[in-house]
């Protein structure tokens, strides 16, 4: 039997790796994807004071090191019983917004935008950030840049760093934030919302307009029927700090809506033993493998699956992107993998919004930041959105507040299954008769983008992207073709 | 632990009390195990945690640390310095999974030459009825190192 | 992230003494000096020899040649203890032209031939010291003495006899010296006393010349009614503050008539110098021959600081000497050296609840018999029983009452016997009442002391040896009516008994002052934990302390008799001129420094520094050691989070080499 | 004349230090304009065979961050100092081990117990990752995991050490503007050893809060006393602050934000022992003579393995121990 080792060299060297093996005909048999790293949070955590875990859980991964600082204080809010300041509350979610911003352009324009702004046939040295620049205008560079100035420097104003914030604590936040601050928050909070609307306008004019991109987009390659995942508030409107977590069928209806602390009676992981990473499925389905349908218990939790579960956007601008997408794409729930760079755009004209609006609160400068834990610790949960999937944090502990066990379900995770199937679907769609040709490579690769993988979460390994390349050997094991972009 | 054990002890000692006990007790023939290899330092106090850990670090059973009698310290209290470090440093080891009781703390004045010796002869046994640390052999060896059995938690 | 670099090692030279026997006995120093040679010549060992006795002259020739003809730039020698011997090898090496802190001495004598008997271990264990010397000396540095101007006045704390032979001493050598004495009057406990064991010759008669000469010489400054209230800088150049409490009286003007004394209306209790037992006017001298002789007004008795009336004293002082209006004055001195004679306080006789004092009218203390027999005390030597007339018939000394005793105080107090045998012989000597001593050893060894002793025995006294139980008043028979009854254990005979007496006298102990916590604190000198102040050396060095330029004398540093103290006094003075002689002090050069570019001034170090060495710069926001003030005990050092202070002589590098010797071995094997 | 290379490579790492490179923002084309990008996995799609293929030392600058936790880790550690002429551990993980070396108070055993165990794992068969798998269309194979963090260090020659967790962009910035300064002649380079990218104190040295002599009476924990004195040192608040042996260069950020410095930047010049330092400035200070008292004191830090060694046990002395708890999750 052949095999094909994608061997995802560069961009997440080392922390990824797909087999993919051939029967006698030359198609695919099976394919594997493989994550080679595991740290142990879990098990290290175990002994220490839970008030330290949103610093110690920063650490697994400096993409979305906000996200884990979040669920921590949330879950070490929860051990305590006690409930933060509405102006804690606040600011956590300030410098939320401000981060997804960040990220959320860094994924579109670095990783998502050359696909689409530059043409995914468009020779490999021009699908790039540049590429975008040239294509939009220089201009466009700069913005990106500020975007993400802006977005850290909310964070860390907010949060004291840039990367890994260290602030939030068991019953809010060690820092006021002072009036000029606010202000300046503010100034960039407005510029955010141009920026976001700007890129959604950039998104219409050269993706949507042009009809190969919207075919690629619909097409069945990128296409699976599984159940979403997102946390909604009480009006089920997208939400990123805090709410319930809603799971919508592959149908769109309403499957299970759970508080964080319920999270147990509806998740469960699967282990495989060729892979460090385990997979995540709804319980209450069961683990059928890694097929879609209604009867697989593989869900995706992306801000196409936020945008699928929930039933709208808590802000004005973001309701009537929301509206359109759903209005182009035939209604919900959209299953087209590609979508979930247009539900991110839409995410961060929200995240933008909420920005200024959370910005002009009145109480966000108030100095009553911390509520003093009094109640003996035990056990608690804390759920947010990463951008790449429903984070989950569950602690235990002893009376002293020392960590007796913990529970950690992140992020990218949710998608390890999703993402071993889109490229199994692709590899089986395009890899036929042990012919490969290039334009494969960047089909499979944009199968994965889509995603945005991020295994720094994930194996608390690594973050990015994944370029390919592809090595077919003989049965004998000589190398047969090799093929790069 | 194998009777055929013998521990090897770093011992640190006070310029003016403990290390003049050493002394008397070698003018007065006063015997004790061989275990134990002394470093003299001006004051306990002047005993910094990084000694103790590098001693153990590089393959000692034990440490013993001898200073002034509360209150006689020659630098009039430094001595009380030394007792917080090693009430600490005793916590952190624990934590390690390295039994406390492999670094001990003794006050010995100049004139407990006696009292030194016997002193030694005790921890000498207790580190004996320990068995060996051996943490360089361990840790050169890829065997991951660990002394006390693991704290149960009741959750 | 720690680069230890390896690079060209000094060459090194190890010696290894045989000790005539006393180490080769135990030690195979042939293995040990091959061993040497073999394995150590990896760390820079060029030679190593052995020799019978490395401290002869020879043998420190030996040393001195090769330093010479092999360039050696570090020593080690394998031989006795460094508190022996490190001098004499130093001192070789210095002649030899190495910095003497570049030689280290390994003690395998006191820490392995002497100490041990399996010759096979002990030759490693030797390997091993020698090994960590080794290693160590490689990080050794070339240190250079620290040299110290001395300032050449000289500052004696407390006017009691030993403060007054140490101040008199240094003026006499013709150097300025301030005393300093809390009470109004110089004389201490001494000028309390009748007569003096063992030669009985009356305390007055011997002290008062010494007062006179001390109030009237040129060169001591008398401060009295004065405390220290601060200290500052080291030896050689000492600041001090001194409170000068107001007298009420400008000894500018009086002449010490003692008009003001006589005239004032109002008389209260003396318990300081009369122990209670007589009273002195509100302006008073303590005592006839008080020097300086100027009175003082006992302000918050006196009528007019108390009513705004009164001045008699004012009225009638021809001078015009008294004034009212004294405030308390501080003077600043510059001293050098500093002596402490600060002396003792006495036990108090009420805690020993079961002997009655202050329950029972006729128990008595030592002090209190003192003044009673003393011709110018409130009795006027007349020994008599609490109403004053009664003379006893019977009279009980109780020693060790709060010495020699768990519940109070452990050690002698080692006057208790002497003064208690004095005791017997004036009670016999005026009253021919019989003596009962109730001893628990009896303690006489200066010269004379037992002479006196076998001399009271004669004269009749009668010895109990036993510890008295208790004293009480509650009579069991008639014979025993209106009598004070000790129950004691006579522990020759073997039986208990009870004594009916008329009188007695405990002999009560002496205790550290009160205050000699804070006065060390004050002076940086160390304090044992009951309070006495502890020497650099109880034998070789018994006058000195930890702090350099401070010394002690008397009962500060514990219980003595008159002799002691005044030899003390004389030591410490003979100490003081000796630095004074030298124009400057020389220091040990192991010292604390901090690196003022690592420093972050996070001011964990500057509570640490019993010396108060180490000062912080809030403009730079650094902290420094003043390396004078620096003893050099390295807490500091070892406190420093970012490893900012390193410590000559006993430096990270050195101590952490050392331990790397001395488990070679055991990394041997592991490799 | 061919610009000279640059690599950055990420072992067992978060992530954070990239995204620290790249909030250096426009000083980014610098590094471009200079040095010929020949590695970079995050940036550029040159590959480990293409780095194989170069010449050995024929890349001038490699900056390496993460740890060493798997074999794989390690065959890029040796692969890489042999192409580089200057090896530099970036960031925590490869100068000190970082969060992730808390790992090393487990045996790995416990690792794969917990993580494979977890109360929301469906683990009937107690499967745990292997190496090498039998599937039934051949076998798969994954790197093993070491016995416990390395450092760099500890398995290469390193020539410099930048710590961080991530290093602050505005010192990454300057030391590649003293990278380019040497290529330019205008500078030297610091000896083989240093540490670049920080201060030459500790934390305090930059910490704008006020300080007196310090004594302890309690240790509190953060959320006890939150939100805490602005203007007054945290230790002397009673907060386990790291800052006094933490090495400075992070401009204080967390204290000025009223958490405590948790020690990312490692111990400061030429020390030995991170924790050594942190301990005995804190019991030097407690406040007490009796040991009841001290004990009592001591209570208020909870943790103390994790207080002092949080960033530092795998460049520490002991390097390794055992957990505080078993694990417990079966």
């Amino acid at each position: 039997m052949e095999r094909i080792t994608i061997d995802p060299i560069t961009r997440l060297e080392g922390h990824g790796k797909i087999d993919i093996f051939l029967d006698a005909e030359g198609n695919v048999a099976n394919s594997y994807f493989q994550i080679p790293e595991l740290r142990g949070f879990e098990r290290f955590c175990v002994g220490r004071p839970v008030e330290e875990m949103p610093l110690l859980t920063n650490r697994i991964c400096g993409v979305c090191p906000e996200a884990h600082h979040m669920a921590a204080a949330k879950a070490a809010d929860a051990v305590y019983h006690v409930d933060p300041p509405r102006t804690a509350k606040l600011l956590r979610e300030l410098l939320y917004m401000a981060f997804y911003c960040t990220d959320h352009t860094t994924h579109f324009y670095a990783l998502g935008a050359p696909d689409f702004i530059v043409g995914p046939a468009a020779p490999v040295a021009e699908r790039n950030i540049l590429g975008v620049i040239h294509k939009v205008g220089l201009e466009i560079g700069g913005k990106v840049i500020q975007m993400r100035k802006y977005g850290h420097k909310v964070v860390e104003m907010i949060g004291g760093r840039k990367v890994h914030p260290a602030t939030a604590i068991p019953g809010g936040v060690t820092k006021i934030l002072s009036e000029e601050e606010r202000k300046e928050i503010e100034a960039m909070g407005r510029w955010a919302v141009d920026f976001a609307l700007f890129s959604l306008q950039a998104f219409n004019d050269i993706v949507l307009a042009n009809k190969t991109y919207l075919d690629l987009i619909l097409g069945d390659v990128y296409y699976h029927r599984t159940y979403y995942m997102g946390l909604v508030d009480e009006n089920n409107k997208v939400n990123f700090y805090d709410g319930k977590v809603r799971v919508v069928d592959p149908d769109g209806k309403e499957f299970c809506k759970y508080a964080p602390h319920e999270y147990m009676n509806h998740i469960a992981e699967h282990v495989e033993p060729w892979t460090y990473l385990k997979f995540p499925y709804l319980k209450n389905v069961g683990w059928k493998g890694f097929v879609d349908g209604k009867d697989s218990g593989v869900y995706m939790a992306t801000p196409l699956s936020r945008l699928n579960a929930a039933d709208g956007m808590a802000t004005p601008l973001a309701q009537e992107q929301y509206e359109k997408m759903y209005a182009t794409l035939g209604g919900k729930p959209v299953h087209h993998r590609l979508a979930i760079h247009w539900a991110r755009l839409i995410e961060l004209l929200y995240a933008a919004e909420h920005w200024v609006e959370l910005a002009t609160d009145p109480e966000i400068t108030s100095p009553n930041v911390h509520t003093k834990p009094t109640e003996i610790p035990t056990e608690g949960v804390g759920i947010v959105e990463a951008p790449r999937g429903t984070l989950t944090h569950h602690y235990w502990t002893d009376e002293k507040g020392l960590l007796t066990k913990v529970n950690l379900i992140v992020g990218t995770t949710n998608n390890y299954a999703p993402i071993q199937m889109s490229t199994n679907k692709a590899a089986r769609a395009l890899i036929k008769g042990g012919k490969v040709n290039e334009g494969l490579l960047n089909m499979v690769e944009m199968a994965f983008r889509a995603y945005d993988p991020c295994f720094g979460c994930a194996t608390h390994s690594l973050p990015g992207q994944m370029p390919l390349e592809i090595t077919i050997y003989h049965p004998n094991g000589e190398v047969k073709e090799v093929l790069k972009r | 632990m194998s009777a055929s054990f013998e521990p090897v002890i770093i011992g640190f000692t006070c310029n003016w009390c403990s290390y003049r006990a050493a002394d008397l007790a070698g003018t007065a023939r006063i015997k004790y195990a061989p275990n134990v290899r002394l470093i003299r330092l001006m004051c306990s106090g002047r005993l910094d945690p990084t000694f103790v850990m590098k001693a153990l670090a590089d393959g000692a059973d034990g440490v013993l640390i001898t200073g002034c009698h509360p209150g006689e310290c020659h630098y009039i209290e430094q001595n009380y310095k030394a007792l917080r470090r090693y009430l600490l440093l005793r916590r952190v080891l624990k934590g390690m999974g390295i039994a406390p009781e492999r670094v001990k703390l003794v006050w010995a004045s100049a004139a407990e030459g006696m009292k030194l010796a016997q002193e030694i002869n005790t921890f000498v046994e207790e580190i004996r009825a320990l068995g060996p640390l051996g943490w360089n052999k361990k840790l050169a060896g890829r065997e991951h190192p660990v002394d006390m059995p693991l704290e149960e938690v009741a959750v | 992230m720690s680069a230890e670099s390896t690079s060209n090692k000094p060459r090194i030279g190890v010696y290894i003494c045989h000790c005539g026997t006393n180490i080769s006995h135990t030690v195979d120093v042939e293995k040990v000096r091959e061993w040497a040679e073999t394995m150590l010549g990896a760390e820079g060992v060029v030679i190593a020899r052995d020799y019978k006795f490395m401290c002869s002259s020879l043998g420190q020739e030996l040393i001195e040649k090769d330093i010479k003809e092999l360039g050696l730039e570090r020593v080690v020698v394998a031989a006795c203890s460094p508190h022996l011997h490190e001098m004499t090898f130093r001192g070789a090496s210095k002649r030899a032209g190495l910095n003497p802190y570049l030689t280290e001495l390994a003690s395998i004598r006191e820490q392995v031939s002497w100490v041990h008997t399996d010759k096979a271990v002990a030759t490693e264990k030797a390997k091993a010291v020698v090994a960590g010397a080794v290693e160590r000396v490689v990080r050794n540095e070339p240190l250079q003495e620290i040299r110290v101007p001395i300032h050449p006045d000289t500052l004696v704390v407390g006017g009691g006899i030993a403060g007054i032979q140490a101040a008199l001493e240094i003026a006499n050598a013709g150097f300025k010296v301030y005393l300093v004495e809390r009470e109004p009057s110089i004389g201490g406990h001494m000028a309390q006393f009748d007569k003096t064991f063992p030669t009985l010759d009356c305390a007055a008669c011997i002290l008062t010349p010494r007062m006179f000469e001390a109030g009237n010489h040129p060169n001591i400054e008398l401060l009295t009614w004065s405390e220290v209230t601060h200290v500052a800088g080291y030896v050689g150049n000492f600041t001090v503050t001194i409170k000068k409490k107001p007298r009420y009286v400008n000894t500018d003007l009086c002449t010490g008539c003692g008009i003001c004394v006589e005239k004032c209306p109002k008389k209260v209790v003396d318990d300081v110098y009369e122990a209670g037992l007589g009273y002195r006017k509100v302006v008073y001298t303590p005592f006839a021959q008080a020097v300086p002789k100027y009175p003082v007004i006992d302000a918050p008795n006196c009528t007019y600081f108390q009513k705004g009336t009164c001045k008699a004293c004012e009225k009638f002082c021809p001078t015009n000497a008294i004034d009212f209006t004294q405030k308390e004055e501080y003077v600043t001195l510059q001293v050098g050296n500093i002596i402490l004679a600060t002396g003792y306080d006495l036990f108090d006789a009420r805690r020993v609840s079961n002997y009655g004092y202050g329950r029972l009218a006729n128990v008595f203390t030592s002090i209190e018999f003192e003044r009673m027999s003393n011709a110018a005390g409130p009795t006027a030597g007349n020994i008599v029983l609490r109403d004053g007339k009664t003379q006893p018939k019977t009279v009980g000394i109780i020693h060790c009452v709060g010495s020699r005793d768990k519940n109070y105080n452990n050690y002698c107090s080692s006057i208790c016997c002497m003064q208690s045998l004095k005791f017997a012989h004036l009670v016999r000597e005026r009253t021919g009442a019989t003596v009962y001593e109730f001893y628990i050893d009896m303690r006489t060894p200066m010269k004379a002391y037992d002479e006196f002793y076998q001399r009271v025995l004669e004269e009749g006294t009668l010895f109990v040896r036993g510890k008295v139980a208790q004293v009480t008043n509650a009579a069991r028979n008639e014979r025993e009516e209106g009598k004070l009854i000790i129950q004691v254990e006579d522990t020759l005979a073997g039986k208990q008994r009870r004594i009916p007496v008329d009188m007695v006298i405990l002999s009560i102990g002496m205790k550290p002052r009160r205050d000699s916590k804070e006065i060390s604190h004050l002076f940086g000198v160390g304090c044992s934990s009951d309070g006495w102040f502890i020497e650099k050396h109880p034998k070789l060095d018994p006058v000195s302390t930890m702090t350099e330029g401070v010394m002690i004398a008397g009962c500060a540093t514990g219980p003595k008799d008159i002799p002691a103290s005044v030899a003390q006094g004389a030591a410490a003075a003979a100490r003081v001129l000796n630095k004074i002689m030298q124009k400057e002090v020389v220091l040990e050069p192991i010292k604390a420094s901090i690196d003022q570019e690592k420093c972050s001034g996070c001011r964990i170090c500057n509570g640490l520094c019993p010396f108060n060495a180490i000062l912080f710069h809030e403009n730079r926001m650094v902290s420094e050691v003043n390396p004078a003030l620096c003893q050099g005990c390295g807490t500091c050092v070892a406190a420093c989070p970012a490893g900012a202070i390193s410590g000559s002589g006993f430096s990270n590098e050195q101590i952490l080499a050392q331990i790397d010797g001395l488990l070679m071995d055991l990394n041997l094997a592991a490799a | 004349m061919s610009k000279p290379k640059f690599a950055m490579y990420w072992s067992g790492s978060c992530g954070g230090c990239e995204i620290a490179v790249l909030n250096i923002h426009e000083k980014i084309l610098d590094v471009d304009a200079h040095f010929e990008v020949a590695f970079w996995p995050v940036a550029v799609d040159a590959k480990a065979k293409d780095v194989e293929a170069l010449p050995d030392g024929d890349i001038l600058l490699t900056l390496w961050n993460g740890s060493i936790r798997n074999e794989e880790n390690e065959h890029m550690a040796h692969l890489l100092r042999r192409k580089s002429q200057l090896l530099v551990a970036f960031g925590s993980c490869a100068t000190e081990g970082c969060i992730p070396a808390l790992a090393n108070l487990s045996p790995l055993r416990e690792i794969f117990e917990t993580a494979y165990h977890t109360i929301s794992t469906d683990n009937p068969q107690s499967i745990h990752p292997q190496p090498r798998t039998a599937v039934p269309e051949g076998e798969l194979t994954i790197p093993a995991l070491k016995d416990r963090v390395y450092t760099l260090a500890q398995v290469v020659d390193v020539d410099y050490y930048m710590p961080g967790c991530p290093p602050e962009s505005h010192q990454i910035a300057a030391v590649i503007d003293l990278v380019i300064q040497v290529l330019e002649g205008k500078a030297q380079l610091p000896p083989k050893g240093s540490v670049i990218g920080t201060g030459n104190s500790t934390v305090c040295d930059e910490c704008p809060r006020q300080r007196n002599v310090k004594t302890i009476k309690a240790f509190h924990r953060i959320q006890e006393i939150a939100p805490p004195d602005p203007q007054l040192c945290l230790l002397e608040q009673g907060i386990p602050c790291n800052g006094p042996a933490t090495r400075s260069g992070c401009d204080a950020r967390c204290p000025r934000a009223g958490a405590q410095c948790i020690g990312c930047y490692g111990p400061a010049e030429g020390v030995l022992d991170y924790g050594a330092r942190l301990m005995t400035a804190f019991a030097s200070v407690i406040d007490a003579t009796e040991p009841q008292e001290i004990e009592r004191i001591l209570d208020g830090i909870p943790d103390p393995v994790g207080q002092f060694y949080r960033f530092n046990l795998a460049d520490s002395l002991l390097k390794a121990g055992a957990p505080a708890f078993k694990s417990n999750h079966r």
